[in-house]
Parts: C-alpha cells; structure tokens; sequence
C-alpha cells in the first residue's frame, strides 16, 4: 500500500521534461516535490504559468495567489495572464496533464469530483475546464472509501465532472488505466496482490 | 475627455439601478474591485444579479452585498468560502447560476467581442450541459466527431474591476494574479468602472505592455486598497 | 458642392469628445485633419489605439504600421495589442463610429464596397468587421460615379460589405441618413439645393 | 528541456510535409515569420494551405513560396499588394478562401482556445454567409432578435510566428504593431516555430508583460530580420 506521499511520488512519474501541468488541491499538490530533475512548469489557472512554493513568512504578497487562494511565489520562467487566456490554453489542449483528485471514477472514465446531492455544494471551479481540456487526466485518490467500498466503479453515482475523460488512475493500491471495456490494472502498489487490487475495485477489470 | 472621478460613489453616480446585472473581476479575494463593491453597497441598490468567480467571504468582496441583501443571483464557478451565501442558497432567498471557471470567463470575454454564443466541450455529460445546445465538430483524431455544447456570451449592464495603475486614458496594468478576471469583466460590461492602486499621467505606461486599453473603460477612481489574504501559506526558511 | 476636403471636414463634425474611431482609408484618412479640439482616439485595426501621424523621414519602424500599411507613429495615450483583440473591440461594439469611403449604399443602409465581380478582388480587410461591429457606420463618397450615375441606389447592385449597417451618408452634395422607408436629407453642401441632392439620388428620399 | 535550435531549417526540421496546413503571423509585412518562410521554400514543401491575413509581395513574405508553386490554397483577408498571387488565382491554379479580417483573427484565437464554432455579426447578409449556419441571439435593444453566423475555429498542423524577443523557455514579446496576428496564429498551431530577434535569458522579462507564454511555443530560432517597409509614408519636417 501506498501513503499520500508514495502515490504523489507515483504520479510525479507520469510527467515528462517540458510539460506544462496543472495540479488540483490535496494529494495532486504533492506531486511538485517529486517531479525531481524533470523541466516541469506549473499552471495555476487563475493565471500563472511558473507557479514558486509558497513564500517565506513576511514575503505574501495578496496579488499572488493560486487557484487554492493560498500565497505563492513567481519563478525566473513566470508569465502572467488573465483568466480567458488561462482557460484558453486548458481548453485548447496546451496544458498536456492534470493531476486530480476524485470522488468516483467509473471504468467508462467517467469522473465525479465536485458535489454531492444533498450536500454542501461549493461549486466545481476549473475541474470541469480541466478534465475537458487538457491532454492527459491522472487522478489520484484512495481506492476505497472510509466504509471500504470501491471508488472505482462500473458506473458514477455523483453528478460528473466529466464524461470518458480520465486516463489514468492512481490510488493508494496501484495504477490502473481506462481502456476500451473497463480499467486496465498497469501496477500494484508495494505489498498489494493483483487479487487484492481486484477485489477492492468494483470497475470491471480488463 | 475626463474619466477620473474623485471617488467611489462618484464614479458610479447615475449607473446604478435596482435588478441590473453586474460583471466583476476578481479571483477569491485577489484582484476585486473593494472600493467599488463598497460603495454599491452604500448606495443600497437592490437585486443585483452578479456574474463574478466567486462570493467574496462574509465580510469583504461580495459577501458585504449578501449581508445586506442587494444580490438576487450569482453566476459563479465556486462560492465554497461564504457561510451567507450557502445560507441564503439553502434557504431559497438567493439564485445561483454555476458556470465551470473557463465558461465563465469566456463568457465575459465572448460578450465583450460581441460574439453571443460559443462552442465548448467543458461540461458535456454533465448537469452544466442540460437544455443546452449540442453540436458535433470533426476535431477528434482523422476528424471524427466531438460533442461540444453552446454557451452564451454575457453582456453586462456594469462591470466593476480592479487594477494595479491606470493612465488617465484608462489604459490598464494588472499586477500578477490580480489580472485573473478583471479584463474579461471589464469588456462585457456596457459601462466600466474601475477601481486602481495609482493614476499615472498618460504616457508613462509602456504602449506595449498595456493589459488593457482605455476604450473598455469608463471612469477611474483612485483609492486605498486592503488586498486581504484568503489563505496565508507560508514555507521555512531553511 | 464639397471638395474632399470638406467633406472630411463634414465627416469630423460626426465626431464626439471621447469616441475612439476607426478611418478607412481615403477621404476617411482625412477626416484626422478636422477633428479640431476634440479628444477622439485612432484605431488601426492592426492592433493600436492612439494612432500619431506619419514620422518624418528617417524615423520610419517597419514595426509600426497602419492598416494602409503606411508607416505611422505613436503618441502617449497609444496601446498595441493583437489582432484578435483588436477586432473584438470593433465587433464588440466598443470604437463608437467608422468612416468609411463605398462604391455603392442603398436606401436600406445596404453597404458595397469591396469587389467588383469579374474585376481583381482584392478581399474585404477588416471592412466587414467594421460595419457589422462600430457603433455608427458613416459613409463618406461622391454622390454620383463618373458617368454621373447615383451611388445612393434603391438597392446595392454590387456584392455587399454589410446589411443595413450604414447610419449616416455624407457625399459632395450634402449629408443623408438612413431612416425607416429610404433616406432622409440632413443637410445640403453648400451651393447645393435639395432639388438638385434628390435629382442626383436613386434612393427614396423620405 | 531545449526549445532553441540553430535555424530556421534545423527548427523545421521533422515538421513539414506535403499538403500541410500552416498559420502565419503577420499582417502586411509587418512581423512575418520571414526567415521560415524562406526556410519552407528551401524545403521545397508543396500543397501547402496556408491560413495568413495577407500573402506578402512577389518577392517577400509568402509571396516567395507562390513564385515556387507550393502553396495550393490561401485563407486570407486581403491579397491586393500580390500580383503573382492574381495571376495564379485568376488562372485557377490557386485556392483562395476569403475570410473577413476579424474573423479569421478569432477563427485562429478560438481554434487555439478549444473553441470549434463561434457566432459572428461579421458577414451576415454577405457572400461569406452562404452555406453557414444562421442563428439569431437576443441582442438587439430591449432583447429584440439578430442574425449571427457561425464560423468554425482554425486548428494548423503548424503555426510559424515572428516576435521581438523570447526567453528560453519561449515566453515571447512583440514590438508595436508586429505583434498582430502572430499571438492568434502560434495559438492555434499544433506545433509552433518562432523567428526572433534575439533569445534572452530566463528572468528578463517582466513575467507581467509576456504578450504570449512559452507554453504555446515548441521551438525557437534567434535571426537578422529585413523587416521590409511596404509604405514608406513620411511627413515634412514644418
């Protein structure tokens, strides 16, 4: 099994030198610290490419803040835009990864990320832009809910963020791919069997 | 020409009216037009509908206009950090209009090059793609067919927006992530008003690193500006 | 009867403090030399706001252009910016009027003005953008062409440039709007009786 | 990850093919991709379409690949200053599709953007609306009906564009009027090759005044340029 830090360091292999790509909030933010010697550029999307780590105490500065509303810092390569422009370059498929979290996936790709009915509804900010946009979607998220029923399922139940859009699925047990017919199992975390993997994944297995 | 007004209330005499629609830039709590939102606000100018990213919080941005009641609806891709809002929402007192991020910026900027609908792929399959126009396009691989769906341009009767300096013309500097939807904003909107740190004379700003042309604006005020922080996050020194 | 001159000088009058304004080339360019105290903002469609006068010689950019393709020059309130931006301007209705020289309009605002069939077509430019996007579309032409045939027809006989897009015509033998039903007489030149301006156009006059 | 190459010719190297489809910048001859296009007729690449507000002259801009014959169609604006260009079209051997300035500007920006179909007041009621879809949005005064048309985003298999200056990570910025169709154009390109002036080190551009980010840019080349004037209009020193 692997820890927060394993799956990002997991994802983290996914990127290649000269990508452009945009990391959602909670495990996916992880994935900076292990890109390694890799020439990755960050894109915030509300209007940043070259996003820095986080500033030193006293050095915030409200004009600079990412897609979080946290405070950040600019990079040598930093460019700034304004949010049509942003969502220009996600939309045309210039952006060439995201890495997300998810509520559901289903084998079809189908992705569920930002409500859940009856709840709180805080409103799906660029997740829907993203996964329609940009070249590869990655998720990353636990195979299994706190009650330990699968997260990848034959179908969503939430409401989609996005129809057949996720490529690739990383979780605490392995990697998994959507391919024609179902999920398509690419590794096992340390430790985890395929038969384990098997059995926590509802999403038929191809 | 004079665009500069002394303040705030001024620079919105004359253009505020009860239910008209209002775009505003601004992304969390970075880059909005405060000293505008304020004194709307103060002018008590009621049923406001808002195309803006988000809510502002309980107590700054949009979140003053909440309190006070003067907003009808919101068209907004995420309202998640004010506790009014959910509550108005919940409570049926407030329509809220979700748009994905890109839709909704797109939408302003489709407005303001007058351009009423667009095709877009954000939203397909999902509740955002309902009673929407779908459309197929030969862009997938060999040109097979994609399934896009229309969203329209916004025309707003106002657009509120806030930037770094302003040259007496209105030419317009953003500063960092500030930018974020000030521009598309400031173009969809009939009238433009905006909000800036400095008024510089004209031609101190470089002709070629003008964000945004003075033709989009309208009036100009000068102010003081908190720039609250939403998420203070900081790293150690090591 | 007007000279080009003062059917520039005509055309200025059009002009409010304030308006950003879009000139085609020819009589149109002229109307710059007119516009007195008026604070009015040049567009080239090439992407300026604020367009200076010709440099003098040895000061020509071949990077500063008009959409003549002229070499100009800047001033201080002047921004550059892209095509598309800048023709999202005018086709948002953003620069308040265009004048603008034509082979031919009609009494229902029809505008012709960019081809001859069988003759060299050159292309429309930004003429199409412009009258279906400013604010005010103002022709300035001859009344007649040089067989002394009306230019201010019934209906276009040549391929239009834009549909019911002209507000405002000003020819050498005075000035006419387009109304409900055909053209209105606004004023006559000087020298010229309303007789004379009706029997020298095919339009309605209303 | 290395976006400089030596020249032109090593920049295009692996990207041409027969009957491609490329977007140049430029509009007249200001700010055309002039040392790729030399290099494209080096190659002597054929059937190629070419989205480009205009086609240069005889002997400059695209107009050399017309003395050569390999281009087989132009979707352009404006292409009154090419006799070459007249006699090849007049006698058939030459497409050419006509496109209203601003919407080939916006075909480009919105192909780039994602954006298959978009409507336009531009041409309605023209030649250029013959066969395309027609559509009224409720923009008129008091919410009155108008006819748009759609035209369709532009996606090149190439896009060649000239700026004033690059980082090395391709963040570009243009000079006054020669940034024109260049920013639209590298958009909305699959691959994008830029000509420069000269390459600088990251950091010294002003991350606030990059005119287009290096993320739309593949490959770069640093060169002397002509930059020939087509108009030499000047005025009497008084």
């Amino acid at each position: 099994m692997w820890d927060r830090n394993q799956m990002a360091a997991r994802a983290a292999d996914e990127l290649e030198d000269g990508w452009y790509v945009n990391l959602g909030i909670g495990i996916p933010t992880l994935v900076a610290n292990y890109v390694g010697d890799k020439d990755i550029t960050l894109q915030s999307e509300n209007g940043m490419l070259g996003m820095g780590p986080f500033p030193f105490a006293g050095d915030e500065n409200p004009d600079l803040i990412n897609a979080g509303k946290q405070t950040i810092t600019e990079l040598r390569r930093t460019s700034y835009f304004d949010s049509a422009q942003s969502f220009g370059m996600i939309r045309g498929g210039k952006i060439a990864a995201a890495i997300l979290g998810a509520m559901e996936v289903d084998e079809k790709g189908d992705l569920a990320n930002w409500m859940i009915p009856g709840k709180l509804v805080k409103g799906m900010g660029g997740a829907m832009d993203l996964v329609a946009g940009v070249g590869r979607v990655i998720v990353v998220m636990d195979h299994t809910n706190k009650h330990g029923d699968s997260k990848l399922l034959r179908e969503c139940t939430l409401p989609l963020t996005g129809k057949g859009v996720v490529d690739r699925i990383i979780t605490n047990l392995g990697v998994l791919d959507v391919v024609e017919g179902g999920l398509k199992i690419v590794e096992c975390a340390d430790g985890v069997t395929e038969d384990e993997l098997r059995a926590a994944t509802e999403a038929t297995i191809v | 020409m004079q665009k500069i007004y002394p303040n705030a209330a001024a620079a919105l005499d004359g253009l505020l009216q009860d239910g008209m629609f209002i775009a505003a830039g601004g992304f969390g709590l970075c880059g909005i037009p405060e000293l505008l939102l304020s004194a709307i606000k103060d002018a008590g100018t009621k049923d406001l509908t808002f195309a803006s990213n988000n809510a502002g919080v309980d107590d700054f941005g949009i979140g003053i206009l909440l309190q006070t009641r003067q907003v009808k609806k919101m068209i907004s891709s995420y309202v998640g950090e004010n506790a009014e809002f959910m509550r108005q929402y919940l409570s049926g007192e407030l329509e809220l209009e979700f748009n994905p991020q890109g839709t909704l910026a797109e939408r302003m900027r489709s407005g303001g090059c007058g351009i009423p609908g667009f095709y877009t792929k954000t939203g397909v399959g999902t509740v955002i793609a309902d009673g929407k126009e779908h459309k197929d396009f030969p862009t997938g691989p060999d040109g097979a067919p994609e399934t896009y769906i229309m969203e329209e341009g916004i025309f707003a009767d106002l657009a509120i927006v806030k930037a770094w300096k302003a040259d007496e013309t209105g030419n317009l500097v953003f500063r960092k992530t500030a930018r974020n939807f000030n521009p598309p904003a400031a173009m969809c909107g009939k009238t433009c008003v905006v909000e800036v740190e400095e008024i510089v004379p004209v031609g101190s700003l470089d002709p070629d690193a003008i964000h945004l042309p003075g033709i989009y604006v309208h009036r100009i005020i000068q102010g003081d500006h908190e720039k609250r922080i939403e998420q203070r996050t900081v790293r150690e020194k090591s």
